[in-house]
């Protein structure tokens, strides 16, 4: 019993991590229908400014994790202004093909300033353990579960409640018709990969959170959000935090007693778990948990 | 000797950048994993190392009249065996022999027309198939124990100093590193009448996402003892969080699963506490001549980790084969691929001198040092014993690849 | 005013759809633009709102005008912002929006109190959005589609309004309810420039019209002389001097007639 | 040229109910078309016109009622289902594949006709080739027959809307339809435009004697050239009869017509 | 002037008519729908394959091979343009599919080892059969790829790949499993070893000779196979589902029928050029077969252009040749080092920085992909010295 609350936890505790990748994506996605194939490096980008900010100039944590979505919007933005704005008005494949050109050199970025190493983000809580109602608990997952949530709250309001979220979808669906409106759709499109870019940077903390640090490479867990975003609905904030626990929990619980029950199943079933969940989802509902169908008529 | 019969990859035109003006240029390929591929931080410094070496080599007066040049064929090719066998193809014309080949899948890949081309090469990596002729055609000139005997070695001197293990557990990546090193494993159980928990396969992190799975594993399996064949940030989270979940085995983590930056990890206690590293040579403080030259190739600075010492030591072999080609007077590509077997490779101390090809049973080299991590030492490792071997791994019947 | 002057416009750097086109929407006025299809009329719009871009075309020559400043160099946002407000050819509604979020970005741009009074506004306007609001928009039917589309461009209270084509797919009575609109809205100080099929709609309303033709302006006469025009009459209007005739009437032969030079 | 009000309808609609949520689009309509009729629907903008259509056609699936066409129970069937049996329509909103050619959209009109695999498309020689041929051959006619052979290879999506409008119709045309569905047809012509479509309106009836339902805003057109008209509103059946009577009913001037100008 | 209509000219449709094009006038419909429907073109594609096939003995071994892949990759790309391109159903999933020609080939033509079968049949057997079995699979898929759209779809056929890749680890049996992998099939056909040496005429024709031939064969066929089903009724179909699917059905096509038929002959293409790339490379890793395989498929149709076969050709020569072209472009570039260490940014880095900031800078300048700017070019010269 313990076992299983533990693994759940720890399931929690990276589900909403991916739920806050999975924001990441959204937030572009709906403000431009593009899937984003560079937050994987925005996230490592994250990752690293943390560490600079926190055990390298030695600030505060919360300042280094501020800082440090600061800066990643800061870099979203450029990426946005340099070579997605360009791509305004043309099919979002392409523009998505753009977004995998910007991987590549981001990523590089990366490696360069990463180089050789494994980063520690510094962060507070490393192994320490809690004991909630009985159960022992790492810190990280509690922390990882309030962080994402939190920010996701955020965010979510702002969208919902303000001019400017209305303004993006808007732009999602007729750039020109929103243009007509008077909606700057230039700033729209930057405003989205800035506030996915602060997303993706808090979320590369607390990846940066495990207790062997990360690396250069560590960028593409970020693509576990993919399954995540479809599974909620690629529109949905709701369905991106719904989503992403539910597949947190799923990979943990069969982290934790696949290879026991189920070894035939081979070495590292938890990786297509999320894609099988969302496969079957999708049979159901092709839309994912909360996505908006699209309308069409004639 | 300038009178030396040469082919492609040798010219009497000196090098670019030449130590040596008067002296031609002998041009190596190096096919390294050097951007974004999964072992780019190692592969980097093990590149950088085999520059070192040989700008050495030439600084002491190249070879037969020759320096030798490896960064003009140096290409990337991204742990991809796609990218390595286009980028083999296109140095090919241009290069005597291959300084580094990283990776099996990717040396895999050109093998067959290496054989076609009579080019021979340097491995970047321990994988026991190229110990074999039957694997390599005796073009792969390799270095220092394979990890299936390095894990075996590894277990016999943790018997014999700390306690004999009832039960060891392998984790590692499947394939030619994990699945090499937990085939030793199971040889060494067997034959110490141990008992073999198990082989976790896991995946790096950028797969995985995190080693949650192989920990688990390793706090169910009850093992006293973990062998751990994954790159270094999966072995501090795989300690670390064995170790915060109340695991009190030890590990033994093969040579890449060291990276100096462990020590500043929340890891750090756990692995200090719980971790031995068991590698081919000794590090960088150590004193032997080869050791003394790297040193020296370094100045002040201090390599990234230990991928370094790797390169360095990885060339040696070459610079036997080269040598023996020279005396031959026939620095051709056949010529050097004739003086491969049964080769002598003296490596100033680092390992013990070792014979090339011929019967791997009797020639493999089989000893290991031991290290503990030490926040004192330069990368962060220091030996505990060093020319170590044992009786099992002596024992062992090698006969074939452990895996694959 | 708004004012364009000797435009030209290419679209894909190579088609030339408009050839020096000049006309004027002075202040309080409603200008009718009618001309065949593919004459260039959205085309003058677009230059006008700063959308050519989002099509590939670009101005050649010549320069839009609105109360003297050139507005031709600005985005389409800014135009907004300066008080042009448009309902686009096709309606173009957000499908996935609904009804009554497509009214509030159509009031983007406006102060933020004066989402309400539009609301207010456009839901008295048009009853069936009002119950509608909730409504995703793309599953209204064609006419209410083109109510909210006007809707929404009244929800800035614009200076000058362009319609491209409004009483498109409007039953008559609706034609006529929108025709009632446009002369309330232009009531209430807002300056139309109308592009519209229905000439007879159009005409009926405005005060000064154009015709275009192949990218060029034919006509430019007060409404109530291209009323009386003969030409404007039998093409346009339909009316023969023999009266109003049966389609079936209508013979195989081609009976076209062009008024360029 | 009314329909024989004896011959067995070719399309018999009754009691047709469609909701959407709370909402019904139609409500319980009952009537039947005649082979070789002319038949209009009419209606306030949201009234259930293209809905109906829409039932017709397969693409939406009404909750109650019964649609025969030529005997056969249309419910329940596949929009492809349904165009296999020989039902037509063209669009309000355009439909065209825009960025094929107006051969390649006629052509795809005549998919049906074309009886050969996969296979056989990936090698392209015999029994392929040869229906190619002969369809293409089909499809020429229709393009004669509209005066589109000049803009034959042109992409539909850089057609003037008259255009467009013409080669949707040659589109269902080249199905070889026993029933035509037009979902306003004139619907953003000028008037020059709207007599051609009247006259191969009229044509396809007379030439090719094929059967009609029109939905239609344009007065003028369905007065004149249907046979019997049905008015909806709020997707329920007002009236039916011939164009004369409709003219006068007051429920229609009331809901649709408005006063005569 | 006499070729359009009174109506067409009043209307201003010269422009996109057939005015300023010369007119083409051909004496019968067959004429006029034949691929080569020009002499112009039949003689430009004769040429160009004259070119092409002189080529390799012109060239060194590695640009022969390079070109091969390049071959390979049209052949991949023009199976990803027919689903993704032609029908409009964006697959992520594609390298599975080579992945599953790849171990076909494998299982059929690879000898079999200690540890991995192989049945050692002739290349005539296990070539198709890399197609076909591929296609089957995506037969079997079809049907729940259809019920999605749009990202939904991609995301989906993603999944593939990862469970793909999952099962190629865990077979190893089939696959030598991860980390080590195995040899892929053996390139014999009809009997002869593709790989000794030949002696032709004189010439040494070495292997890498005989795979470009080979790859260039097995492209030319498929891509004008490719040709014939997209100006088929199928190929029309696909347009249709692409563009307005509602409307698609209304005509009488079958969304279901048509959207099987699509990843049915992509998944087709796949395998084989799966089977050719492992036979090119000479080994098959599990890991071959990932999403950044798929995203290079994708590159080529998008850099070549969506809906041609044509610009599949030139997007697979774009993609592959475009490290190798910054490769030997950075030699000229100063300021950089060429050790891997050293420096702002290695020689490495750097060329992998610049094939990313291509794509952008092509995909900024030319969304509609190369043969977008053919056609551009080429009406270009057709309008010269006309402007307007
Ligand atoms: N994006 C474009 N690229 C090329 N040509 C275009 C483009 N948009 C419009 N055209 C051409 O410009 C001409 C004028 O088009 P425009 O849409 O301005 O006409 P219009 O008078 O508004 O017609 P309608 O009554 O059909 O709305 C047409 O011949 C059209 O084909
Ligand atoms: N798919 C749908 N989902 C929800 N409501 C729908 C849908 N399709 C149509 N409606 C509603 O059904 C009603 C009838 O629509 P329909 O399109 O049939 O009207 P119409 O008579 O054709 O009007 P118009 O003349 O304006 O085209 C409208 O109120 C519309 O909002
Ligand atoms: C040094 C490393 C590159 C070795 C790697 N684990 C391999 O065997 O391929
Ligand atoms: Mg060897
Ligand atoms: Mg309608």
């Amino acid at each position: 019993m313990d076992e299983l609350i533990a693994s759940v936890v720890r399931g929690l505790g990276i589900g909403s991590t991916y739920a806050l990748l999975a924001v990441g994506f959204v937030i572009i996605y709906r403000a431009t229908k593009v899937i984003n194939f560079a937050q994987p490096a925005l996230m490592i980008l994250g990752g690293y400014f943390t560490s600079l900010f926190a055990t390298r100039a030695g600030l505060p944590f919360p300042v280094a994790v501020l800082l440090a979505m600061v800066a990643v919007a800061a870099v979203g933005a450029l990426c946005e202004r340099v070579a997605l704005r360009p791509m305004v008005g043309e099919p979002p494949f392409a523009a998505a093909m753009v977004t995998v050109g910007v991987f590549i050199v981001l990523l590089i970025v990366a490696f360069r300033l990463i180089g050789t190493q494994v980063l520690t983000v510094g962060d507070p809580w490393g192994l320490s353990r809690t004991t909630v109602l009985g159960v022992s608990v790492a810190q990280v997952d509690i922390a990882k579960f309030v962080i994402s949530l939190a920010a996701i709250g955020v965010v979510g309001l702002f969208l919902a409640r303000s001019r400017l979220g209305l303004a993006m979808r808007a732009t999602a669906l007729d750039q020109e018709v929103a243009l007509a409106q008077g909606v700057d759709v230039g700033r729209i499109f930057g405003l989205s990969w800035a506030i996915a870019g602060a997303m993706a940077a808090l979320a590369g903390m607390l990846i940066g959170t495990a207790s062997g640090g990360i690396e250069a490479t560590t960028a593409l867990v970020a693509l576990k959000a993919l399954p995540v975003i479809i599974l909620g609905g690629l529109d949905s904030i709701k369905g991106s935090v719904y989503a992403g626990l539910l597949i947190g929990v799923a990979e943990s619980l069969t982290r934790t007693y696949q290879p026991e029950y189920a070894p035939f199943l081979g070495a590292n079933f938890d990786v297509v778990v999320p894609y099988v969940i969302m496969i079957v989802v999708l049979m159901i509902r092709p839309y994912g948990l909360f996505g908006t169908p699209e309308v069409q008529r004639v | 000797s300038d009178d030396a019969e040469t082919g492609p990859g040798v010219s009497d035109d000196p090098c670019p950048d030449a130590v040596n003006a008067d002296n031609g240029c002998i041009y190596l390929g190096v096919l390294s994993d050097l951007t974004e591929g999964p072992f780019a931080a190692l592969a980097v410094p093990i590149t950088d190392g085999q520059e070192a070496f040989w700008q050495r080599v030439n600084e002491e007066g190249g070879i037969g009249g020759y320096d030798v040049d490896i960064t003009e064929f140096t290409r990337d090719t991204r742990y991809d065996p796609q990218e390595h066998s286009a980028a083999y193809r296109e140095i090919e014309p241009e290069i005597l022999a291959l300084a580094q080949t990283l990776g099996t899948e990717t040396t895999e890949a050109i093998l067959g027309d290496m054989d076609s081309d009579d080019v021979i090469g340097a491995p970047a990596s321990w994988w026991s198939g190229w110990n074999f002729e039957d694997n390599d055609n005796g073009l792969i000139l390799e270095s220092g124990y394979s990890y299936c005997l390095e894990s075996q070695i590894g277990l016999d001197w943790f018997s014999e100093n700390v306690a004999p293990p009832t039960s060891v557990l392998a984790v590692g990546y499947p394939g030619d590193y994990g699945g090499d090193s937990a085939a030793g494993v199971e040889a060494w159980t067997s034959a110490a009448g141990a008992e073999f928990a198990g082989f976790v396969e896991t995946a790096p992190n950028a797969t995985v996402g995190s080693q949650d799975a192989a920990i688990g594993q390793v706090l169910q399996s009850g093992a006293d003892v973990v062998v751990l064949a994954v790159g270094p940030a999966e072995t501090a989270e795989i300690v670390g969080g064995s170790a915060a979940n109340g695991f009190t085995g030890q590990f033994l983590g093969s040579v890449p699963t060291w990276n100096p930056a462990l020590l500043d990890t929340p890891a750090a206690p756990a692995l200090q506490a719980l971790y031995t590293n068991v590698a081919p040579w000794e590090d960088l403080d150590a004193d032997t001549e080869a050791h003394a030259a790297i040193r020296e190739s370094l100045g002040d600075e201090l390599p990234a980790n230990q991928g370094y010492i790797y390169g360095w030591i990885w060339s040696y072999p070459i610079r036997a084969a080269l040598e023996a080609a020279v005396e031959e007077d026939d620095l051709t590509r056949e010529g050097l691929r004739a003086v491969t077997d049964g080769l002598e490779v003296d490596f100033e101390g680092a390992l013990p001198a070792t014979t090339l090809g011929g019967d791997p049973n009797e020639n493999v080299n089989r000893t290991a040092v031991i290290n503990k991590p030490d926040p004192e030492a330069p990368l962060g490792l220091s030996s505990v014993a060093t020319e170590v071997t044992g009786p099992s791994a002596d024992s062992y019947e090698y006969a074939a690849a452990c895996s694959g | 005013m708004l004012a364009v002057e000797n435009l030209e416009v290419v679209y894909e750097d190579v088609v030339l759809v408009l050839k020096g086109v000049t006309l004027e929407v002075p202040r309080g006025q409603v200008v009718a633009l009618l001309g065949a299809n593919g004459a260039g009329k959205t085309t003058v719009l677009r230059a006008i709102t700063g959308l050519l871009g989002v099509h590939r075309g670009s101005i050649t020559k010549g320069s839009v005008r609105l109360d003297g400043a050139a507005i031709d160099h600005l985005d389409a946002p800014r135009v907004v912002a300066a008080g042009v407000g448009q309902v686009m050819e096709g309606r173009r509604v957000f499908a996935e929006f609904t009804v009554e979020e497509n009214l509030r970005i159509g009031a983007h741009t406006a102060p933020g109190g004066a989402l309400r009074a539009g609301l207010d506004r456009v839901f008295t306007l048009f009853p069936v959005l009002a119950d509608r609001r909730i409504q995703l928009a793309g599953y209204l039917s064609g006419g209410e589609q083109q109510m909210l589309a006007i809707g929404r461009a009244l929800m800035t209270e614009p200076a000058y309004l362009l319609l491209d084509e409004p009483s498109l797919g409007l039953a008559p009575l609706m034609v006529q309810r929108i025709r009632d609109l446009i002369v309330e809205i232009n009531q209430q100080g807002t300056s139309i420039l109308l592009v519209e099929q229905n000439a007879a709609m159009a005409l009926s309303i405005a005060t000064h019209g154009y015709v275009l033709e192949n990218g060029k302006i034919v006509m430019d006469k007060p409404a109530a002389a291209l009323l009386d025009d003969e030409d404007i009459r039998e093409f346009y209007l339909g009316l023969r001097e023999e009266g109003a005739a049966s389609f079936r009437a209508v013979k195989h032969y081609k009976r076209r007639k062009r008024w360029l030079s | 040229m009314s329909a024989p009000a004896t011959a067995r309808p070719l399309l018999e609609v009754s009691g047709l109910t469609l909701r959407f949520g709370g909402m019904t689009a139609v409500d319980a309509v009952d009537f039947a078309v005649a082979p070789g009729e002319l038949f209009a629907i009419i209606g306030p903008n949201g009234a259930g016109k293209t809905s109906i259509f829409n039932c017709l056609s397969g693409v939406y699936r009404p909750q109650q009622g019964s649609i025969r066409f030529d005997g056969e129970d249309l419910r329940g069937r596949r929009p492809d289902a349904v165009a296999r049996l020989g039902i037509a329509r063209t669009f309000q909103n355009i439909e065209l594949f825009e960025n094929l050619t107006v051969l390649d959209n006629l052509m795809l009109g005549r998919h049906q006709h074309l009886d050969y695999g996969p296979l056989a498309g990936l090698v392209y020689a015999g029994k392929a080739r040869r229906a190619e041929l002969t369809n293409r051959r089909v499809v020429e006619e229709i393009i004669d027959f509209l005066e589109i052979e000049s803009i034959r290879r042109s992409l539909v999506g850089m057609l003037p809307y008259g255009l467009k409008k013409r080669v949707e119709l040659g589109r269902a045309l080249a199905m070889e339809p026993r029933l035509l569905l037009l979902d306003e047809p004139v619907a953003g012509m000028n008037l020059e435009e709207t007599e051609d479509m009247a006259r191969f309106i009229l044509d396809i009836r007379t030439e090719l004697g094929v059967t009609m339902v029109m939905v239609e805003h344009d007065m003028g057109l369905v007065m004149d050239i249907a046979d019997r008209v049905l008015v909806l509103d709020f997707g329920q059946r007002i009236a039916l009869g011939e164009p004369a009577g409709v003219q006068r009913d007051p429920a229609v001037i009331e809901a649709y017509l408005g006063a005569p100008p | 002037m006499s070729l359009t209509t009174d109506g067409a000219r009043r209307r201003g449709l010269g422009r996109s008519g057939s005015v300023r094009g010369r007119p083409a006038l051909y004496t019968s419909y067959a004429a006029d729908q034949a691929i080569w429907n020009t002499p112009a073109k039949r003689v430009w594609t004769l040429a160009l394959l004259v070119v092409v096939l002189a080529l390799p003995f012109y060239l060194t071994r590695d640009v022969t091979s390079l070109l091969t892949t390049v071959f390979v990759y049209a052949i991949g790309g023009i199976g990803l343009n027919l689903v993704t391109g032609y029908a409009g159903q964006v697959s992520l999933g594609h390298a599975f599919f080579l992945g599953l020609g790849a171990y076909t080939a494998a299982v059929f033509g690879g000898e079999a080892t200690g540890s991995e079968v192989g049945l050692g049949l002739d290349m005539a057997i296990w070539l198709p059969l890399a197609g076909i079995v591929p296609a089957l699979v995506g037969l079997a898929v079809a049907p729940l790829a259809a019920r999605v759209r749009g990202l939904y779809l991609a995301i989906l056929t993603l999944g593939l790949v990862f469970i793909g890749q999952h099962i190629f680890n865990e077979a190893d049996a089939i696959t030598g499993g991860a980390g080590i992998g195995r040899a892929p099939a053996e390139p014999v056909l009809f009997g002869v070893d593709l790989t000794t040496r030949f002696v032709l005429f004189g010439t040494r024709i070495n292997r890498d000779m005989v795979y470009y031939v080979l790859c260039l064969v097995v492209l030319l066929v498929l891509a004008v196979a490719a040709r014939n089903l997209t100006r088929s009724k199928w190929g029309r179909a696909f347009a249709a589902v692409r563009d307005r699917d509602i409307a698609a059905e209304v005509m009488g096509v079958s969304l279901l029928r048509t959207k099987t038929l699509a990843f049915t002959v992509s998944s087709f293409y796949a395998g084989i050029a799966g089977a050719l790339l492992s036979v090119v490379v000479g080994r098959i890793s599990p890991n071959t077969w990932d999403l950044f395989l798929s995203i290079d498929f994708l590159a080529v149709v998008l850099i070549g252009g969506v809906a041609t076969i044509t610009g599949s050709i030139m997007g697979a020569a774009f993609v592959v040749l475009l490290p190798r072209l910054v490769d030997e472009l950075s030699a000229y570039l100063p300021f950089i080092s060429g050790s891997a260490g050293e420096g702002f940014l290695s020689v490495f880095q750097l060329q992998t920085m610049i094939f990313g900031a291509l794509i952008v800078v092509f995909l900024a300048l030319e969304p509609r992909g190369l043969y977008g700017l053919w056609v551009r070019v080429r009406n270009y010269w057709k309008a010269w010295p006309f402007s307007y």
